[in-house]
């Protein structure tokens, strides 16, 4: 965890909205688990004035760089947008905990599942995925063709099925739809997308698998309980009968909280 | 001699800056960025006697110039608070102050009575103006009387001095202020938030699904002021003061309107080093403003309203 | 039809957006760079019995989001407005709304009574609330029993419908708001500034001569919002709402919220077209939302609220 | 009176503090009196939130540039003294009412006396009264002489005295103290500074002149009244006691209003 600032060294739009920036500087390079996320000031003022969570999409450890890709929904990625070459965001981070892979074993078969922005995080989950030898299946929904973003990326890691809910491209209707028509098995699942979405997920799949959420937050790292969810059974250790998304989160064991 | 240093009931602080209750956890989170001695005094979340999950999500939402809050007094209650919460605090030198929350007088009352006889607490700020809990929070703090009469309860079982925590929500601050102090309150902490909402266009909803939250932030900041100057000519106990401190010079400006000491709440989402970063910055700016010590500022404003006539 | 139209008491709108009084003088000045008649309305500078001078400057201060001011209700009286400020205005449609101040009861009732016999005048606001002056004002504003005499003793004497100006400087603004319903109001607006300071670190002093003001501006948006959408579930009367309004958004908030039409302030000064500029974004707005018209959303928020509860 | 982005296309420091700058735009055009301001954006932000009130130090109309000269005080200025070539600041006006002219005859001598950032709006007066055939005779108080500034332009137009307050350079002491020594007879007079410095001069001066005023403002444009000053006499016509600096000023007659 540390507080930098950092380059922007890219900054394009992939999709209508959607934007796809790398960050430069040493931070990248702490980096533990894929699935982690960064909390970016957009700039110093006070309106924006709250920090940004931000999934890290891609890192290149050598290079120093990390990948985001953000949708722009109001001021703050609005502003970030915006930005240029050049200009430096300050990055708290990387902050979270993040998919676990340590049990995915070579030859083993994983689904990942992701909804609109919630994408990116598994992009470099893939990435970890391949390198232990493990086989991949992404499911990524979109609204629509035009908004369909890091398709060859996956495809470039294993299977990809794409689903449009006006089916204007791959599977018309949702993902949980291109999840029913799958043949292949798997042994662990991840997604992270719309709160519709996992919750959907949860209920289709019987394997094991991960689900990252979302919160607004105050201060990303467990201080401010503003980003809490409860758990479904109170942790026999702590009698806590919740769980910070920010810091005992975004990832979460499917079932271990109630979405 | 430190001349950041300022002394408090109960409170020898090096330094006038404290985290704020309710942004900084049990200290455990900013403890990761840097040592918890550098603050002047650490102030914790709220406890009441029983665990509590407070509201539902969303809790936070942004505003121009600030952010709303309805946490609703989560805090993993009294007992645990008790026996791991504060030992694990114990490491630290600097005085502890433990916000205290209940439903009735008698369970702020409990909760004093135990947390006060750990060794490694120093004071109690009594919470009567939380704005985000239908009981007890924000009813005790919006009547003079009400608020005297807690007070001189939870006077009567805690060790250590009691700051009573004041609502801007008022239409007489000086009123209740006044009201606390003759009910035997050691020192003031002021402004909790301001009662505020927002709306979603895109659902129409309020986006808190408390509905209403509390307003922190730099927007509060001349309301703080404005009470903070108002109520030091009136009463004689000291202040804590806080709501919208991002900057040095904010530190200087409550202290001038009449604080003794300064807390510090949403800065620290924005920058974990919010509170080191300060203190740092504080010494500085005493000697570019040629002040020879904090002490001697405070209240310095009135001082010289009182003593020439403003214009 | 005309999607922006909104129709109160004595007002018929072709838009819901008027300047909020004391931002706007009496129009002469704002009229060298567009039309007033593109205004749903104009909302002019507090009038009171006799010419008064104001308080001392420094009056106003820049905070962070937002601004204070310590005008003190400066104006050329009652006379001077019958005879020059009113006369000027009757070249434009927009209804006219006068902002009524006095020190007692009669001053008022005098200004009401001779304000509302002229013919370019449609309503008025009686002003409980302003800060800045030492007697009225917000004397009248902070005790429900005082808000609503006034109230009935000025409706007594006025010819048009009367909107009484809330301050929100009070624990209980829904109160207030109730009685001065019963008391006879046709209309409320709210909210008017908050009490607030801002000391000048070089000399250590307030900065505003009066050394308290009314705090404006984007920063008490969430305040605004709250006590309308509170109110606005407890009175039948409209509420014309403001306080931080500087974008289209801030706008449809306000209805949302529970306001039937709204008053840009402190966003004059900063852009001299920002009434017209936000009437024209709002229409465009409307349709980006799917709304068929501005009458549907108001009290949007508390609607859906109480029809599917929060989560 | 306009409302328009003017670019900046020159900003430079030209003394410990202050900041010459020059912004480009239509609006340098319609410039009617020397001593009118402008009241300038520095961002659209609400945190500086207020225009911030600025007088015109130089005007080409050719070029369509308006030169300024502003201390850094607090954020605002700060800002602008941070604002690269190229980027753009909202500019509102020319507003108020400046320093009238019409009376002044070929060979008359005029007195301008400046303090600090007093000193730019006698700048362009300078150049008119000049262009004019008056002779001008300039009094500039600064602290020290690091403070220097205008120094030579002003030279180039006529006879100019410098005071510092420490004596590091010219006369020893105020503006006053020159304004005792002056031989000269000169038929009127124009200042600018400070209140203290402009009370000092109205009260050392007997011919008739002129004073600019400043005041913290909201509108500039004369509609919310938090400008105003006392007029010494209530206007006859209107029956005001009080003048608006921004509209009715900052130009007063001396002895017009109470300083
Ligand atoms: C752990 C985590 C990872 C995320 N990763 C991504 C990502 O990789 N790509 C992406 O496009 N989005 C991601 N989001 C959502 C993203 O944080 C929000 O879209 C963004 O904060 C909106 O900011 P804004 O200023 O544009 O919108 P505004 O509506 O102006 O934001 C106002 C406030 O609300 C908060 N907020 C608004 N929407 C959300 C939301 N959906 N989740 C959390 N806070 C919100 C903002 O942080 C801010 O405090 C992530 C959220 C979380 C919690
Ligand atoms: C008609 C007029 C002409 C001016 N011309 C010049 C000039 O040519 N060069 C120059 O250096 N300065 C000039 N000033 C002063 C200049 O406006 C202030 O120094 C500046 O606004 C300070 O802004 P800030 O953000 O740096 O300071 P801050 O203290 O952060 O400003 C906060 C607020 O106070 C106001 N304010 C602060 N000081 C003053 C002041 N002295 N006068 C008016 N408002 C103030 C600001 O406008 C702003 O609203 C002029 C002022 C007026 C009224
Ligand atoms: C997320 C959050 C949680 C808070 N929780 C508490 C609390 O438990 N007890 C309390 O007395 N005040 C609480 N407060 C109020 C702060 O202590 C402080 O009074 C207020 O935020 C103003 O200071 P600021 O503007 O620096 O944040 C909370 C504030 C925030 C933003
Ligand atoms: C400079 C100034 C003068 C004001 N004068 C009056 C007044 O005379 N009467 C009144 O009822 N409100 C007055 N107000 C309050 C505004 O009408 C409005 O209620 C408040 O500023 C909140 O709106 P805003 O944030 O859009 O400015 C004044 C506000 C300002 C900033
Ligand atoms: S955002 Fe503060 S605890 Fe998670
Ligand atoms: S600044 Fe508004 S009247 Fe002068």
């Amino acid at each position: 965890m540390r507080l930098e600032n950092m380059m922007i060294t890219a900054q394009m739009e992939i999709a209508p909205k959607i934007f796809q920036v790398t960050l430069r500087g040493a931070l990248a390079q702490t980096l533990e688990t894929p699935g982690q996320f960064i909390h970016v000031q957009i700039e110093k003022s006070i309106d924006p004035m709250l920090r940004r969570p931000l999934s890290i999409c891609d890192v290149d450890m050598d290079k120093q760089e990390l990948t985001l890709i953000y949708r722009v929904e109001g001021k703050g990625t609005k502003r970030l947008s915006e930005k240029k070459l050049g200009e430096e965001v300050n990055v708290l981070g990387p902050l979270g905990e993040g998919f676990p892979i340590e049990e995915v074993k070579e030859n083993d078969t994983c689904l990942l599942v992701g909804g609109g922005v919630g994408i990116p995080p598994l992009y470099y989950l893939a990435k970890q995925l391949v390198k232990k030898g493990a086989n991949v299946i992404t499911i990524l929904g979109f609204r629509s063709e035009g908004d369909i973003f890091l398709e060859s990326e996956f495809e470039q890691l294993g299977k990809v099925i794409i689903t449009t809910e006006d089916g204007s491209k791959g599977t018309l209707g949702f993902v949980t739809d291109a999840i029913h028509d799958l043949t292949e098995e798997y042994s662990v699942y991840y997604t992270c997308g719309p709160k519709g979405m996992l919750r959907a997920v949860e209920n289709s799949i019987v394997s094991p698998g991960y689900i990252s959420l979302e919160e607004r937050m105050g201060c990303g790292v467990g201080a401010c309980l503003a980003c809490v969810c409860d758990l479904a059974e109170a942790n026999v250790e702590t009698g806590k009968v919740y769980a910070k998304i920010c810091s005992d989160g975004p990832v979460f064991k499917a079932g271990e909280v109630i979405i | 001699m430190n001349r950041l240093e300022v002394n408090l009931p109960g409170l020898v602080m090096k330094n006038p800056v404290m985290p704020a209750s309710g942004c900084f956890g049990f200290g455990q989170e900013y403890a990761k960025f840097y040592d918890l001695n550098r603050l002047g005094a650490i102030c914790v979340k709220a406890v009441t006697v029983e665990r509590r999950s407070g509201n539902p999500t969303p809790r936070v939402a942004e505003t121009p110039g600030g952010m709303l809050n309805a946490i609703g007094l989560q805090n993993p209650g009294l007992e645990h608070v008790l026996q791991h919460e504060l030992p694990w605090l114990e490491k630290y030198e600097s005085p502890i102050i433990v916000n205290v929350a209940g439903n009735l007088p008698e369970d702020y009352m409990e909760v004093a009575r135990e947390i006060s006889k750990v060794k490694n607490v120093n004071a109690i700020e009594l919470n009567i103006s939380c704005p985000n809990v239908k009981e007890g929070g924000i009813a005790f703090g919006t009547n003079a009387q009400t608020a005297a009469d807690l007070t001189e309860k939870v006077k009567s079982v805690s060790k250590v001095p009691v700051y009573v925590k004041l609502s801007p929500n008022v239409t007489d601050i000086v009123e209740i202020a006044k009201a606390v102090e003759s009910a035997g309150a050691d020192g003031l902490s002021m402004i909790n938030t301001l009662l505020g909402m927002r709306i979603d266009l895109n659902t129409g909803k309020p986006i808190l699904a408390n509905r209403t939250g509390g307003l922190s932030g730099a927007g509060i900041k001349p309301v703080a002021i404005r009470m903070i100057y108002e109520v030091s000519q009136k009463v004689q106990i000291p202040i804590i003061g806080m709501g919208g401190i991002f900057e040095v010079d904010d530190i200087l400006e409550f202290m001038m309107a009449g604080a003794s000491a300064v807390a510090v709440g949403t800065a620290n989402f924005i920058d974990p080093f919010a509170c080191p970063n300060l203190i740092d910055g504080l010494e500085e700016r005493l000697d570019e403003l040629g002040f020879d010590s904090l002490t001697s500022i405070v209240g310095r404003s009135s001082a010289l309203c009182n003593l020439n006539h403003v214009r």
